[in-house]
């Protein structure tokens, strides 16, 4: 065990006392978000889209950068989605150095999921020459400080910048990044909400310590319509089916609310 | 989910392999089949093939790992090589990484891990041939692996998937299903009290498909638990008989 | 040394005064193989070619998958043959995850240089396109449960499972899995026999502990026609030319037992 | 530098971004913007943008790395994916590890390491938009969470670089003059010594340009100088009078 | 700390004494090179260029391989450098396997500094065919013993090996390296020199224990007509400006030395 | 071996090179060539050349490897990039490893590793220029670099390898008869008792054939060390006469 899990298991026991009373570490009711904070266009001097999205203390950027390439075999008439995230010792003395944690790795892993699945982007509207060329649409999710949360905090930011993302100009097989054909094809916006079981209770966007202290974290991501188009269950707890069900209710509802607010 | 939905998957309310929409395909399963390993499990469901196998408990190791409360759970999933269409290269990618983060999450609720402090359990799941719904038949195989290993539990997990195809909710998809499908979402539960400790899901679902997904999913899970049981029973049994 | 090595090298004594006596520590007799059961086609839903082979304890599938590529520069009418041994800690608490150990490589490299050298495969049969695009036939061995002698056990398989591996068809640059356009185009059956060496005497198919506590290896292999195709000493210890010699030709004699009744 | 020099770079003694010779682009420096770091700074400097974090002095881990006499420093320089034209892997690259190398020595001139033998401080900067002179921003935003990371110093040090374009020597060189540039000679100072404690140089330059190009970066660098003792009074002192 | 740095900073006192009164431990003046060794086309068997150089107790040898890639995107029309450092732990017990260290790094990055921006290799003559296919100049340097200063050892004999290079035929997309097609177009040579600042004063050519224990080293490097072309600071101490000023006079001086003797 | 078997390799009972079926190529030995290792060993064998270099024996490292019996011999061959027709990108890869592996073997029979418990010895061999037949190079230079470091072995290892081209039996193949020959054996064997320490095979050799090969490595390895022997008297002999 690290040190510094040993310290946070020692604020475990106040967290589950409020928790036995609906109250959370730092007052917020259980179903509201911290701020949120954006500056949009924040990498606007390299990146085809950009976001800086603070929500309480937890900051990141999510860039959008085109390039080109082959198509999957599988699919030769769409472009490409990659999504990816970087959780450096920068953002939290949690994180370190080398290939992506489980943790990293499932944080992108979640926050593609949802852009993917909405069908968000109209990757058939991606094809440069059908089996040969396409636009491969990168997010790369950068955190500089982690509080918790980065699923939620992450992929607003990525479908803001995605919303904002210019194609450059594409002649003779090179990229003109000075020039631009337009926005990305997009025609949808999911929204992603993340739940912490806490001594049974469940708070909207846990900051670290009930993120990390948490029996169990489940997202859930909604389109426009209201459908679903991602979950993911995390921790060793567990949830009944008659709770996801209302957790289900309550996203689809902030879905709409940060929809919005932000979008 | 793929964005081709134009394959017609149902008709008649038959499924391309003939099933019906709540039908799972056929499960065997085998406990106790490697010799080095002190559990494990050998499950085929459909054209899926797995192998599990428990090392452990024993001393966790790097030493910084050792948690003096519990053990360590340890869980591996794992492609062969030549267990898919498209070759895989050896080793983890990103998937597989996810796909094991929360499984063994998901087996962490019912193995007694406060049983073992500064110990770490390992649990290998190797797919061999892949059909869909690996996840699920990896971690119902690890549950029976963690039994035949004598690991204390409160329950086995059970797993299994419902989704969605040309529009209409069903259990348990199969690769075409799969490839042209508009939802899938794996489960795992823990049979008697429906508990759920492991749910994913992607595609499109109303709220009220997913509800009835959910359900399918559970029902599903039971019956790969009978399964489960039978074969535990028969190995077991076998083995007080003196086979 | 690790804990396993210790519990290991306690087995030494005995061993070592069985073998004094010319037995062995399971009662085998020191030319005896373990039972050989061979499920074919164990994979037969995703790859081209498979079995499943255990010998004694040792379990582990061959599996081929067939794919294409560019031929190397030096051979342009030939297809490429790549043989992997995955040894994962599933199949022994002695292995680790990482990449492949000096073990791994040097038993897939052994099996791989069985099959090339016998020129089992035609592999100028291979080639789609000259210079272009030919089939790589990928050869790869998965330990389930190790217990010695996986060189033999390994390359049997890999043999078995190029004998019944299909050609895909291949058609406007695409490979169709669901049809094939014949066999895979061999033209002998390599046979690998290892023994160890312990206490001078030399026994065929080590178990683990034979192998891991022998003084040395010897792996032999031969072709149909009984001459030799690759051979490999292993071991710090050593073997008289005599005695190679011997073990030469109990080789080939064994081969032929071996091929007549599996292939 | 580039083998292409064909590109006028400067008109009637004024260059492409309007800047005269001895001009720096303009400089904004925050300290105290990250709330887990131990002290932090958010620097842009024309468009270049950066965000430096200091933890520590903590024990040095592995253990084999601590020293007795001083705390090792550990700087790590890092160029987020969007922060460049072509996108950028993730990961340490060989420019990047040189970066970190030099600048980490750079630093370790003036911090008092030797208060905290066996620890180590790190000082991770990341650079979120690049427009030229990253390693000079850098530096000296690393610098400034330093002094807010509270970490004993003899000085801050202070940054800048100077070039040749279109055969004049220029200081503080921005993306299209480094790309046509014909020289770039990045420093790193201790502003009221003078002191280098940084140097590179690349390009083509005669000794006495060399001299003029040394002479502007240390003058461009106490303009960086003024610039953050001008942050850090001004987060101090508001903090001092309550804002 | 590892036992080796604890050995070595018991010389420290004796070498600031010595250096106190501009003495060096081995009794070189403050501006003597070690003697240098020369053994050209060293790898002539299988390298396009080489050079094996000693100096002092620094022994290294820099070969040369041409072949033959795509250029990069931005210079369609340039052949392209490459320029690696091999410090393996034969050379000495500093070094370990793995990934190049920090030091190797900018040891090859600081010698490929001064050739690419001497501009030594004429990389417009080495277009096979613009934006497609262009010679790579791959340089490597592999260290046998090292004892101090493998920047300035290395590009000298980087250099040496670079002006015995020939370019291998080139037809029908295929390299011939029996024949030669002429000399790489070579229009510089780039000298380094790199001093160790040693109790305030610099020494020229350190050795392994003056590079270690020096407060600060400084690179320079000089084309052929005596402008620089490449500096490096190393090293936690710093430079007066006036001191730097005399050093890069040094260094052009000295570079014209090396120049006459050596090329 | 090569499936490219057209090219006539021997003439009048003359092998390209002008040698005869048993003749090995030129050898030349030197001992002690490096100042840092505890023993080295430069060594030409026609066009090959390769350094050895001894470290030890020394405390093994990491800990866990230590063997309280006796030493671990730590073996790496590795190729130089430009030691070969086509780069060879730096680092170990799958061929070098398995080398690597076998040739530590080898001297461990002789090397007297009981001497030196919890102790490693690092033998490390750069192969700089190769032309057919390195493995045999690195380990003939390896055993003089132990004994030149001192180290305690009951003998030398000589490394000879036979092979066939043309049908014909021959020892110490070159680089054009390993391209275009039909079996190769390389070996190493301690001298005197004629045990065989490292033998390998590929190709196609009947049992007669092999029976050949073998005899002519040994033979060949013989001769091996009667160089090495001389070179190794040299140099100490040279020594005690204070040269």
């Amino acid at each position: 065990m690290e040190t510094s899990e040993v310290l946070l298991a020692l604020q475990k026991p106040r967290l589950y006392e409020l928790a036995a009373a609906g109250a959370r570490i730092d007052g917020r009711k259980p179903d509201e978000y911290r701020q949120i904070t954006i500056d949009e266009n924040f990498i606007a001097f390299t990146a085809e889209g950009s976001c800086r999205l603070r929500m309480g203390n937890t900051d990141l950027i999510a860039g959008v950068k085109l390039t080109t390439g082959t198509p999957f075999p599988d699919t030769p008439e769409e472009g490409v989605l990659m999504t990816g995230a970087e959780l450096p010792p920068l953002a939290s003395s949690e994180f370190s150095f080398g290939p992506p944690s489980p943790f990293a790795i499932e944080t992108a892993r979640v926050i593609d999921r949802g852009i993917r699945e909405s069908k968000m982007l109209d990757v058939k509207k991606l094809v440069i020459e059908p089996k040969e060329s396409v636009w491969i649409v990168n997010i790369d999710i950068q955190a500089l400080n982690y509080d918790g949360n980065l699923i939620d905090a992450g992929q607003l930011a990525a479908v803001k910048a995605l919303l904002s993302t210019k194609i450059p100009k594409y002649e003779d097989g090179k990229i003109i990044r000075e020039e631009s054909s337009g926005n990305l094809p997009t025609q949808d916006k999911p929204i992603s909400t993340t739940f912490a079981q806490v001594n049974k209770h469940n708070f909207l966007d846990p900051k670290f310590e009930e993120e990390r202290l948490a029996d169990a974290l489940l997202t859930i991501q909604s389109t426009e319509k209201g459908a679903l188009c991602a979950m993911q269950k995390q921790g060793t707890g567990s949830f009944m089916p008659k709770e996801v069900e209302g957790l289900v209710e309550e996203s689809i509802k902030k879905g709409k609310e940060i929809r919005k607010k932000f979008l | 989910m793929s964005s081709n939905t134009d394959v017609q998957l149902i008709k008649n309310g038959k499924r391309l392999s003939g099933r019906k929409l709540e039908d799972l395909r056929e499960i065997k399963i085998q406990p106790g089949v490697l010799d080095n390993a002190d559990g494990s499990c050998y499950l085929e469901w459909g054209n899926n093939k797995v192998i599990a196998a428990v090392y452990g408990p024993k001393e966790a190791m790097p030493r910084h790992t050792q948690n003096p409360l519990k053990a360590v759970m340890n869980y591996k999933y794992n492609m062969a090589p030549f267990s898919v269409e498209d070759r895989k290269r050896p080793g983890p990618d990103r998937r597989s990484t996810e796909i094991s983060k929360i499984s063994g999450a998901a087996l962490s609720k019912v193995v007694l891990l406060e049983k073992f402090p500064n110990m770490q359990i390992d649990v290998f799941v190797d797919v061999l041939q892949a059909d869909a719904g690996t996840r699920c038949a990896a971690l119902s195989a690890a549950s029976v692996a963690l039994a035949d290993a004598g690991i204390p539990m409160t329950s086995l997990i059970a797993c299994c998937a419902a989704g969605k195809i040309d529009n209409k909710v069903v259990v348990d998809l199969d690769k075409p299903e799969d490839n042209h499908g508009q939802a899938d979402v794996p489960m795992a539960v823990i049979p008697r009290t429906e508990e759920i400790v492991l749910l994913q899901m992607d595609g499109h679902l109303t709220a009220d498909e997913f509800k009835t997904a959910m359900r399918m999913a559970i029902d599903g899970s039971k019956k790969v638990n009978e399964i489960q049981i039978q074969a535990l029973k028969e190995k077991y049994q076998g083995e007080l008989n003196g086979d």
